[in-house]
């Protein structure tokens, strides 16, 4: 990471708000196969407070920064989505502390911390059929390839592939939380919306890598 | 859809308003954070007690605010959980010395927001403690739900625990106490019909005009199966049966409780409307219901019927038992001021 | 048809045994004559106040039965007048030294079974007066009904009478006051929906999706005329406008009174739902209905919301406006206490 | 009146009885078609009722024995049959008082007594479109023939007759009382069920005039 490392998280976040602002309406057509079609809307209102006040956030540390997003994003957002995503931002600013710059083990560490926090408040787990089924793979994967010696645009590009493979392996199964759950069966062979989410998010930052971490 | 209202976004906070109009001097809303709260709370020798949940299920919870119940409820849109600055703005406004008190019905969006509000009041040095209901005895499987649901019981223990802020409990003491009342509710609810939220303007689902859903939860989620219209006796009684026999499973493992309600009990009993029924069909239920109790050597202490947690305009109503002690009947007798009254 | 009930032919019976198991001590059930009754009645030191009409108004009247309200309701079958010898055999057993008080809502059943009654009752040697009700605006024209109709604002003239009743007043005091209610009460409903007595088993009146039935009877007898759906402002607007200009009729002529409710004037505001409207929609009504009134320099003394007289499981609403002085402030204030209660 | 005035009244008394629950159905089916249907019914519910109880009846005087006929048809029959009917029985029992023999002018006093009952109870007058135009010109009829020197047979004829009329002369008006009154205009050219009731009524009496005065 060349570039600061404040500047490079505000770059990661943007890009993911980006890709919910893009995605509103397919993550909601998505949602609404066996769900209750208000993931895509729900997600996009949180990023879209958050690109209304995204120039007064407090930038004390790249953690700070991550704590702010994550108020945002869950105030004025009911529900599952506010809540899951809320909590992995803001999981991950508090393992930042207030560090100014921040190592490849101090972003798996937020990673995780991000996905504990998400497990607990969603009282979910892999193989539930939710998110974190394309998440912790995909971490999974991050960090295998960075402590394995390859590099960022690596490891982030593994990360991409196998999130987008997750949603295809959990296609088949029955969604165990979340509204898509009371379809019980009906849930078979649909797609997650959660976790194509993270998929198109994952496949975008790598993607992007060359910018973000090099304007 | 058939509504009195104006506009289906102005629903919530067009009611909320006229709480405030009709009950001058004791409730004030506040706008921002959809918080219908005591006018004259938070007071600093008493824990404030703030529930959540959605809206649509009117009288619960911004028609049960006031002296000896809850100090503020601040629910979220109809049948959404509150957005979770809702909670920690509200809380915040109505933070005492004492500490903060959130009861909160044990559904997935409800729980997330509350406890990330707890984390960020937490953050901000306010004292947050919770309680959770969860009476619903219909869904036994956590499948389908993270644990039970929390339903119309739950007037039960806000009850309990305003009396006793009202009296002076600690924060422990009313968590204590809310444990308590929770683990000797139990409640099944039916519908007859589907009902409408404003905004959605299709009802949530249908049923044919001989069919019910046994079980249902309080925002038309399925319950245990859906059924052939039966006599009010049939429907009670496969309720009863349901409440009498039920054994809670014990968090973390596949083992049960035991049921709770033996001869020689005694119990509160409420049969609650689920807003489209009207008091008549309530009382022949409530009256078979009774009768069938005594018939087990269950006392009925005192009855409760009406409309207490209501799903818009369904009809259909729930049976709740709550197992009451010395402690509780003084609790549950003790006086209260709120907006739902007759006189 | 989907009702909680078994029998039709029991409901009403049904209904009242679950009013008695849910009252024990306080409230008492006659069978031979669909009596409700406080268990403690007759007092010899207190005038008995009786109440008849039809069931399926809950709950009017058998539900207001108890200290400071009524002594006892008889009704008839649903949406039927009581036979004559349930008001005539019911006030023998609430017969009382300082007499007997009949209530009725301006029928012709309801009047023609009382004025039966009492002519019996009189040859008994009962002592027995009456107060007639007709608060409702709705419908001006007397072709159709001898009078004005008698809606939820006899809750209004129960409380008054009972609490005066209460604290010892004679029957023609009660007369005199009961009198004095009726002429500052003024009430209009509308409907969403029919509703279906059980006997029946069908509507009495079906509406389309976009229709109302305004002014109409808490039987669902014709009101005014048949609308499109508006919002509830609209529909509330109407209804209040109708209150404030009527200019009730002078009996036996073709005058009419002056409009009662003037700037200044301090009211009590009942939003009324007619069964099937849930208590959020009636905050809706009840919050713009008070704003108005403020606008017009009406003070909102003190404020009314919820079921008090329904028309089964009916969607809908009724408003009621009671012009109060000191006096009616006091009567309406004091204690009560009847089956129907939150806690 | 050659038998005694008490055993002719019990006889008048049981012939509109019979009247009432022969014609059960098609009373109720002609109140049906304007009104709610319930007239045949509730009228034949208070004249059984009155037929089970008919032995036990105090029968002190004819007066007397009306009022008890009053008693039982008004008991348990509601709404407007019990009440119009049931007053005037009781209304013709007062006026009889305790007289154990009556003359003709008693008996047209007690018609118009049960016919100010009637009226005051109903709310009601000739002219709107009930029983009322049937009874009060059969009873204006009777006193005229009567009167002017003719036989009871004759001044039963003649009443039977003009309550016959009647029905036809307000079959064209609107009904202003009564439930058929909820229908409006629908209740022109309609026959209202209780006037029928009348004319069939005074027609059986007058038939059976001869069994009914001399058995
Ligand atoms: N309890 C949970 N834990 C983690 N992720 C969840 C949970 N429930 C739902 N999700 C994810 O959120 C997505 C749906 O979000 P949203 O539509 O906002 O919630 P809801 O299912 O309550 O309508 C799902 O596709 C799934 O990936
Ligand atoms: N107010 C009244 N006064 C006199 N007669 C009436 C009155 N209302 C109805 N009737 C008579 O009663 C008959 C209907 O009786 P019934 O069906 O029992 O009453 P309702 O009209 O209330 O259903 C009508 O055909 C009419 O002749
Ligand atoms: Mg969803
Ligand atoms: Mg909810
Ligand atoms: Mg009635
Ligand atoms: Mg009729």
């Amino acid at each position: 990471m060349s570039d600061s490392t404040l500047a490079v998280t505000e770059r990661v976040v943007r890009t993911i708000a980006d890709v919910a602002l893009e995605n509103e309406f397919y993550f909601a057509e998505l949602d609404g196969v066996v769900g209750d079609g208000d993931f895509g809307l729900s997600l996009a209102n949180g990023f879209r407070k958050l690109m209304d006040e995204w120039d007064t956030l407090d930038r004390s540390s790249p953690g700070t920064f991550l704590k702010k997003v994550s108020m945002i994003i869950t105030s004025r957002v009911g529900g599952v989505s506010g809540a899951i995503w809320g909590t992995g931002f803001m999981r991950a600013g508090f393992a930042a502390g207030d560090k100014a710059e921040l190592t490849a083990d101090d972003v798996i560490a937020m990673l995780r911390a991000a996905e504990e926090g998400m497990k607990k408040r969603g009282q979910s787990d892999v193989g539930d059929k939710t998110l974190l089924d394309g998440f912790i793979p995909a971490v999974d994967e991050l960090e295998r390839v960075l402590k394995s010696g390859g590099s960022t645009q690596e490891a982030l590009d593994a990360a991409a592939v196998k999130a987008r493979e997750q949603t295809e392996v959990i296609k088949p199964w029955i969604a165990k939380r979340g509204r898509a759950a009371y379809t019980g069966e009906r849930s078979m062979d649909t797609y997650d919306a959660g976790s194509i989410a993270v998929a198109v998010m994952a496949e975008t930052i790598a993607a992007s890598w060359p910018e973000i971490s090099n304007p | 859809m058939k509504k009195l209202m104006n506009d289906p976004k102005q629903f919530v906070p067009e009611m909320m308003k006229g709480i405030e109009l009709a009950n001058p001097g004791t409730i004030k809303y506040v706008p921002e954070y959809n918080l219908v709260m005591r006018a004259d709370a938070p007071n600093p020798n008493k824990v404030s007690i703030v529930q959540g949940s959605g809206s649509g299920h009117e009288p619960a919870h911004i028609m049960v605010v006031g002296k000896g119940m809850l100090d503020g409820a601040c629910p979220g849109d109809v049948f959404s959980a509150p957005p979770m600055d809702y909670v920690v703005e509200s809380s915040k406004i109505l933070n005492s010395p004492k500490g903060i008190l959130h009861i909160v019905n044990n559904y997935s969006g409800d729980r997330m927001s509350f406890e990330m509000a707890t984390e960020m009041l937490d953050m901000e040095g306010v004292t947050v403690k919770t309680i959770f209901v969860d009476d619903d005895v219909a869904v036994q499987n956590s499948t389908w739900t993270v644990g039970r649901r929390g339903v119309a019981g739950n007037f039960f223990v806000i009850k309990a625990v305003g009396a006793a802020a009202e009296a002076g409990a600690s924060l422990d003491e009313l968590v204590e106490l809310g444990k308590k009342v929770n683990s000797r509710l139990r409640s099944m609810g039916m519908a007859l019909t589907g009902c409408t939220p404003p905004a959605k303007g299709k009802p949530i689902f249908t049923l044919e005009e001989d069919e019910i859903e046994m079980g249902v939860g309080i925002h038309g989620e399925p319950g245990r199966a859906r059924k052939k219209l039966a006599s009010a006796n049939e429907i009670a009684d496969e309720m009863l049966e349901a409440i009498l026999t039920d054994r809670k499973p014990i968090p973390g493992g596949d083992d049960r409780e035991e049921p709770i309600f033996h001869e020689g009990d005694e119990v509160a009993l409420m049969i609650n409307g689920l807003g489209g029924t009207p008091i008549s069909e309530l009382y022949i239920v409530y009256g078979h219901v009774h009768e069938e109790l005594e018939k087990r050597g269950i006392k009925i202490w005192r009855s409760y019927v009406g409309e207490y947690c209501t799903s818009l305009e369904m009809a259909g109503m729930s049976i709740t038992l709550c197992k009451v002690d010395d402690q509780l009947k003084e609790l549950f007798t003790a006086p209260a001021e709120i907006p739902i009254r007759v006189f």
